[in-house]
């Protein structure tokens, strides 16, 4: 279905027709295109995710603001998207409950919505290397929607989870049967089972027609095209959290290393967007614009180096600062013209501040692998405004 | 006049009961303890002939590496260190729990046709990976019963990420 | 240029290949579709605008959250929509100021930028007369959007505005080129120049690249395709201020009518957008859910009646609840299958409740025109759960 | 340390200054006091010419009504009131300002190819439109002088919107 699959790009591709170009010349001389039922990007924009076989980058360089359009949601996927009929998709929830229970998409809605607006980022979001590496190469695994779906708290009590339930296995309906043991506390304190992104069904990439959203957590939690919740007393220790997503780290003390397990919360982090790679400025005022955000709740501060972290300045935060969200910063600054680099770090509200890879890796030690990394990225701002990834090599 | 919202229930009554026969055929995951564990068996001999005919291609002859990774230990820990090269995490080191084998390779592999062994393959394929890994004697008959019963090198590593935010960098 | 112009609505009508279909019967045995450039979405999903040869209305019913999806943003063109080449984009300001400067869109792009998020209506945005009318056809010509660009007083201290301009005309650069006279102060306060949309770049029929944004005034003056503000020292009295966009109203004392010029804020208003034709619905709990919002500042309040307007309960509102803004208001109900009416009633910050369309006709007179109308919209629900709307006619 | 942002400047330096050639082609409207009204003129009968090969087509012999709408007073407001029915709000019962429709023609019309006009026919237009809306003798010759000087009927009905929010509904 190549066709189905590819239209976005193709209209980007498509560029611009014989009547357009005529156009082009006065707009204001020819009538304009007609109004339509579904409106297009325009054909000078090229706005594209990168592709892996497993996982699809945000161009973050390219976005503003802090919502990232559904259709440059980054994807990372086990097996696949499969293609869900919302008239045949079900969600059961069964195990310590009084009332196993079948609900249908139509049940689902039926409940009291919420929305809210979060991030969601993959664990194993971050990327270097080499120096013409740009924000959706380094951390294009994180994006941001507006959620709507029904609590999951109010399907608990629906199904009324019995108090022996400690933990919650989430299963997804792809061909990679995605499962994860969750804490039961988090479904019944902001867990979401959404069907809704940015005002939208859900896109197939982000789990249509429901997924888990764990506001917060690590992205592959959130389990897409959910299918099954079954409360247990134990967690299931699934190979996602047993192979995966668990981390070599040293012992406390320094006795043999460790290796850390059920790490949910995704720590602070913020990254410059602009200037960055592969951006070139002039010198004079330049808006430094970037990214911050914290599985652990609010950001209170970003503060942004041009002097390669010698000296550090509050930046601004665009309002309203939310709860586990991308929040904007933005730092004027009068760039001279010589040679420097440019980074920014964010203190969340429990008072974590975003260390440097040098200090995440001798914390944790050198054979850590690549989850949960989220060093300050600093970029080197070059004489003739060209502006590059430092790469922050360590294995 | 503003009136009081209507009290909200305890239960909307939404959805419908799960029936038994649902649950069995929707209930396939495993734990540690066995539970969920369906019966069956296999042994390594078996799924070395399976291995060959359905894995080996992704996961390299033996499971010892291949386009989609190795499964499997090539040298003991101490001669990797030895060697300063860094062992791969598979199986034998770095798994904690041998049920993950079994409900893993059930639910997703082979991953071009996942859904597609049957239970008693799966006991095979899992005795043979876990045998190939030296954590289990390649003769037993892996089942329900004696498939919780095998101690990874690995379980002992395992800590629950214990950070709460803060200061601290860890 | 139909291709360009009609590929979503082709994808949307393209529906389920046959590998779909496969996969349909058991996802997850079947490993599922590639991730890719551009995200789609799910071919289950219908989501269209309704257009007019001028028009085109969002579908709000079929809407979650306050996020209007950037391709389902209303459409109010008055030549239609121009192709307009970014690269040789340009905005003027002139008249009244000390440096009279012509800003290229990459100059745009590097003043200190702001996000809000914020409505946009248009002020002939309600039609009413039959039955069968859905919050689309009745109030769609609004929707909400992330907004991203340099404020306008920027540019103003950029340009050096002579405290002598009053007022200034915002030209557009489509085949219309709209004009509108709007007063100094309101760039000052909170107009935007924006170039960005939901995080990227302003779609063409939002007036790609850049366009006049002004937080809750009539959707008309926020210039589309803008290229040129000129500062004077009085209203130019547009065609689009004169002959459109004025309501004739009663004299205050009942003297001979008068006609309402330069009504630019929107009033204060508050939809049901769930359950609403041509929805169906069952007995027992109901959320009724809907959308609020003021031109005037921020929702306060939202009161639902289930009893054609006879008594009235205060519903949720969605937090963070912004300024000038849509807001998503919620209210649980039980309903006993009996035939009823149910609407709902906004309160601004201003203490402004809205009201019935006889109150608005009363005060204003019967030939007041179709700009500004903000009744209560009430939907009857009759006992078999169809779901209708009570025609408001009143010429 | 944390030092003080940079001062913000007065002015950041972005964009070039716009040249007198540059606004002569890009200010075209039109005031009510006559600013921005160009040089030529135009009379009522030329503009009727025009307006049957250009205009009728869309808004009816005269400019009584067409596909697009009508631009004239078809009876006087007294007869209409009489007669029970509303009069359409065209030019000569609703326009405040002469200006408008010279700048509305102008920058807008002919719908399907605007800007085509040159000012003469805009003038000549203009005056077709006022004469047949009787607020201008068939026989003046309108010019950027004789323009802003027409008095238009509902001039005085316009009053700016003065309702500030608060509980008051008007
Ligand atoms: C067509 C390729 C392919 C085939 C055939 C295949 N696998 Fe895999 N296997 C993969 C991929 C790809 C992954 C990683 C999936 C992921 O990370 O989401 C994987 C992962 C695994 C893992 C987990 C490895 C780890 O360290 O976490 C095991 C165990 C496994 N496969 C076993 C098998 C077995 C047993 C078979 C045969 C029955 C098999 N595989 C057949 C591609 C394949
Ligand atoms: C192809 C159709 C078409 C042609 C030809 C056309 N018009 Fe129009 N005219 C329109 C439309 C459509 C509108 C309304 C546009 C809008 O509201 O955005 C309009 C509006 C107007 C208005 C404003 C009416 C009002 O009450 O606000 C005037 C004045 C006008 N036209 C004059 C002219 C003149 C003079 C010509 C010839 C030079 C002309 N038109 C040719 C379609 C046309
Ligand atoms: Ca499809
Ligand atoms: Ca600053
Ligand atoms: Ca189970
Ligand atoms: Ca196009
Ligand atoms: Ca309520
Ligand atoms: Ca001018
Ligand atoms: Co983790
Ligand atoms: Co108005």
């Amino acid at each position: 279905n190549a066709l189905a699959k590819g239209w976005p790009a193709m209209a980007v591709q498509v560029g611009i027709s014989q009547y357009e170009l005529k156009l082009l010349d006065d707009p204001t001389r020819v009538p304009g295109l007609p109004p339509g039922e579904v409106g297009t990007r325009s054909a000078f924009e090229k706005l594209v995710k990168k592709p892996s076989d497993i996982s699809s980058r945000s161009p973050l360089q390219d976005l503003h603001g802090i919502i990232t359009p559904s259709d440059l949601h980054f994807e990372r996927h086990h097996n696949g998207i499969p293609t869900v009929d919302p008239a045949r998709y079900e969600l059961t929830i069964h195990g310590l409950v009084h009332r196993p229970t079948v609900f249908s998409l139509a049940d689902l809605k039926r409940f009291p919505s919420v929305s809210r607006i979060a991030f969601l980022e993959c664990s194993g979001n971050f990327r270097t290397g080499k120096e013409t590496m740009s924000p959706q190469e380094i951390a294009g695994l994180t994006s941001q929607s507006e959620w709507t779906g029904v609590k999951l708290s109010t399907l608990f009590r629906e199904v009324g989870v019995k108090p022996s339930a400690t933990w919650f296995l989430a299963e997804g309906g792809d061909a990679a049967r995605m499962t994860r043991s969750i804490p039961v506390q988090k479904g019944f304190d902001d867990a979401l089972i959404a069907y809704a992104q940015n005002g939208e069904a859900l896109r197939p990439e982000q789990g249509y027609p429901v997924r888990l959203f764990l506001p917060g957590w690590e992205g592959n939690m959130s389990v897409k095209w959910l299918r099954r919740l079954e409360l247990g007393d134990a967690p299931w220790h699934t190979r996602e959290e047993t192979s995966k997503y668990t981390e070599p780290v040293r012992a406390p003390g320094g006795g043999p290393g460790k290796i850390r397990q059920f790490s949910f919360e995704m720590d602070a982090r913020s990254l410059i967007t602009y200037p960055a790679y592969p951006a070139q400025v002039e010198r004079g005022w330049i808006e430094i614009r970037g990214l911050a955000w914290s599985g652990r709740g609010k950001v209170v501060r970003v503060e942004v180096s041009t002097d390669a972290g010698r000296s550090w300045q509050v930046a601004e935060l665009q309002q309203p600062v939310l709860d586990k969200a991308h929040v904007r910063f933005r730092h004027l600054w009068r760039w001279d013209g010589a040679e420097t680099e440019i980074c920014s770090r964010v203190t969340d509200e429990t008072g974590y501040t975003q260390p440097t890879l040098k200090q995440l890796i001798d914390a944790r030690g050198p054979d850590t692998g690549g989850y949960h990394l989220n060093p300050i990225t600093p970029w080197v701002l070059k004489a003739d405004g060209r502006v590059f990834h430092k790469p922050q090599n360590w294995r | 006049p503003i009136v009081p919202t209507d009290t909200i229930p305890g239960r909307f009554g939404f959805g419908r009961a799960a029936s038994a026969a649902h649950l069995t055929r929707l209930d396939s995951d495993v734990r540690p303890d066995g539970i969920g564990l369906p019966p069956g068996s296999g042994t390594a001999g078996q799924g070395a002939v399976l291995f060959r005919a359905k894995c080996a291609a992704c996961h390299g002859p033996g499971g010892t590496g291949g386009p989609n990774g190795a499964l499997v230990m090539t040298a003991p820990a101490d001669a990797l260190a030895l060697s300063g090269k860094r062992p791969e995490r598979v199986i034998g080191n770095y798994w904690p729990y041998a049920t993950t084998v079994f409900d893993y390779i059930r639910r997703a592999m082979p991953f071009n046709a996942p859904g597609s062994l049957i239970d008693d393959e799966v006991y095979a394929l899992t005795a043979y990976l876990l045998s190939a890994n030296k954590v289990m004697d390649s003769t037993m008959v892996l089942n329900a019963n004696t498939l919780p019963t095998i101690c990874m090198p690995a379980q002992h590593l395992f800590v629950p990420d214990d950070r709460r935010g803060g200061p601290e960098i860890r």
